[in-house]
């Protein structure tokens, strides 16, 4: 059996268009089941959207955003969605809410919001960074 | 003369099925004459005994299975397409109709569109 | 350890153009994983790649290719990530 | 030349992913210049998003939202967000943030959310309608 | 008025499948435009198109493709306006 | 070793590619070793005198042509998809490496990555 290791998870494709969000949560719960830990998640491009307060799926559908919510404050896992995709595609927290003057903030605790550094520096420190894009 | 939706992307990877027969059922709900074409990877929304538990959605293949019941008028698929898949009259939904050219569906319908 | 070999991880169908891409950049010590649609490639013999090949069974089962993949090497999530764990190269299309 | 025609506009490609709004609105402005009426504007799938009222690309940087905005006010043009794919996506009016008890709504006005419905009157009712798809 | 042909409209690179599909799809007498990243089929000699054929002038110069395209009918919005006009039936891939 | 940064998709109509450009650039900003490989409808992006005014949109081509400012190691570009889009030396950017072997640049670089 490898030893425990590190992963670094960076989700590109959005909820309700690709499959990658729920596929990184599977991958996710597995990693820890196993004895490894997850060191961050980082939301790129349009996978940003996953970090979303508002999404409100019919209620006989899985909602990934609430089911990663969960998943993200049960195991104390930080998660950071890009700034740069996040602002253009209208994901916003309260810092930027306060900057920019806009009507109302829409990220989902615990997502916070920050730069490629993050990814930088958790594929520089994790053991493996996974991505799990689009289709 | 009837709509023509159509669905060239698989289920589960892709959510524009989905949304592709939505719109079919709502012209239908509207007493609109609709036909969906599947063709390309769409095929593979035909496939019989699909099981998505284990991905979190809901099946594809129940959802379509709707279609006589919400009165879409045909479900058309690029027997080519279903081929190069590997779906045969055993693993395909019934009542399916197998076409080879693709021009003249296109041409026999007022209005083609994709859901994205 | 196969710590000489990259992991891919594919998810496209065999239609997208990722797919053929990583079909060319595999190498024989290499080994692939076919995720989401890129199960797909296993229905209709499409599928031919010169590797060690999994795929995942959630997925399979999803689209109903238990048939197309009964010659396959089929792994749940958990074994997933033991192959992410193995291979410190890891390249998802 | 033709006679003065009516246009539904149907756009399912997102700002910031895809050429689509961007597409739609140049010939919005063309079909406009030309005489002929666009009797209404339909965001679908992944198009919603263009009806995000937090949007903030760079200020150097088109800011489609705001543009189509602009454009669908002074010309009079109802435009309408599909209620399902706009409810996942979690792109939310004031009803549908009441009705689900959501932190905050982020619909760009004059956008309006509403059913399929919508979309079947438009393609029914106009001379022309012309869906704008991301790549 | 050329009421009995089709305009298709086509915004997807020669490599995305929906590509090819457009192309089989034309009858001699339909129309042919391509838009946004449809335009790139016109760089080396990839269009093979079976009817009358535009591309958008905005498309072409965003992506420096003139001289790829000096033999290709080009048109602004109002003229792919037009032709939407003239046309009852429009296919948009 | 190095991050190689892979481009398949056009500009303009997609915009993967200038989020995978700004990753580039984030590593290069970080002293991290940066490459960036374009292949399939991605070489597009390499060809000189983009004007992309009339589509809203800024200059890819300019925004590419920072690369060796920010600190980015190497622009590669795939030989053959060169050829089917028509690229040649007198219509693409300067400084560009092609390579007939994609396997090999994989190989030689640890971290290999689509931004999307």
């Amino acid at each position: 059996m490898p030893n425990s290791l590190t992963f670094t998870l960076v989700i590109t494709g959005a909820p309700w268009t690709s499959q990658a969000p729920q596929t990184a949560l599977m991958f996710a719960t597995a990693a820890l089941s196993a004895g490894h830990s997850i060191d961050r998640v980082f939301l790129y491009g349009d996978g940003v959207h996953l970090a979303s307060s508002l999404s409100t799926p019919p209620s006989d559908e899985a909602h990934w955003p609430q089911q990663w919510s969960v998943f993200l404050k049960k195991h104390d896992i930080p998660a950071t969605a890009c700034i740069a995709s996040a602002l253009r595609r209208g994901l916003i927290d309260k810092t930027e809410q306060a900057r920019y003057e806009l009507p109302a903030e829409n990220l989902l605790a615990p997502f916070e919001i920050a730069g490629l550094g993050e990814w930088v520096e958790g594929s520089q420190a994790a053991d493996r960074t996974i991505y799990f894009h689009g289709n | 003369m009837s709509t023509l939706i159509v669905i060239d992307q698989a289920p589960y990877g892709f959510w524009t099925g989905r949304e592709a027969l939505d719109m079919a059922f709502s012209l239908a709900a509207f007493d609109q004459p609709a036909a969906m074409l599947f063709t390309g990877a769409g095929v593979n929304w035909l496939r019989k005994g699909q099981r998505p538990d284990g991905v979190g959605q809901k099946s594809a293949e129940k959802n379509l299975s709707a279609a006589p019941l919400f009165g879409i008028e045909a479900l058309i698929a690029d027997e080519h397409a279903c081929q190069q898949y590997g779906l045969t009259e055993s693993t395909m939904l019934p009542g399916v109709e197998l076409v080879s050219n693709i021009r003249d569906v296109l041409g026999d319908h007022k209005h083609v569109v994709f859901a994205g | 350890m196969t710590s000489n070999s990259t992991l891919h991880i594919l998810n496209k169908a065999p239609e997208h153009p990722r797919y053929q891409a990583c079909i060319n950049a595999l190498a024989p010590s290499d080994t692939l994983v076919l995720i989401e649609n890129g199960v797909l490639s296993a229905a209709g013999n499409q599928l031919h790649a010169p590797c060690t090949l999994y795929a995942l069974k959630a997925d399979i089962d999803a689209r109903a290719l238990e048939a197309a993949c009964e010659n396959l090497n089929t792994i749940d999530y958990d074994e997933l990530v033991q192959l992410t764990a193995t291979h410190p190269k890891i390249i998802s299309w």
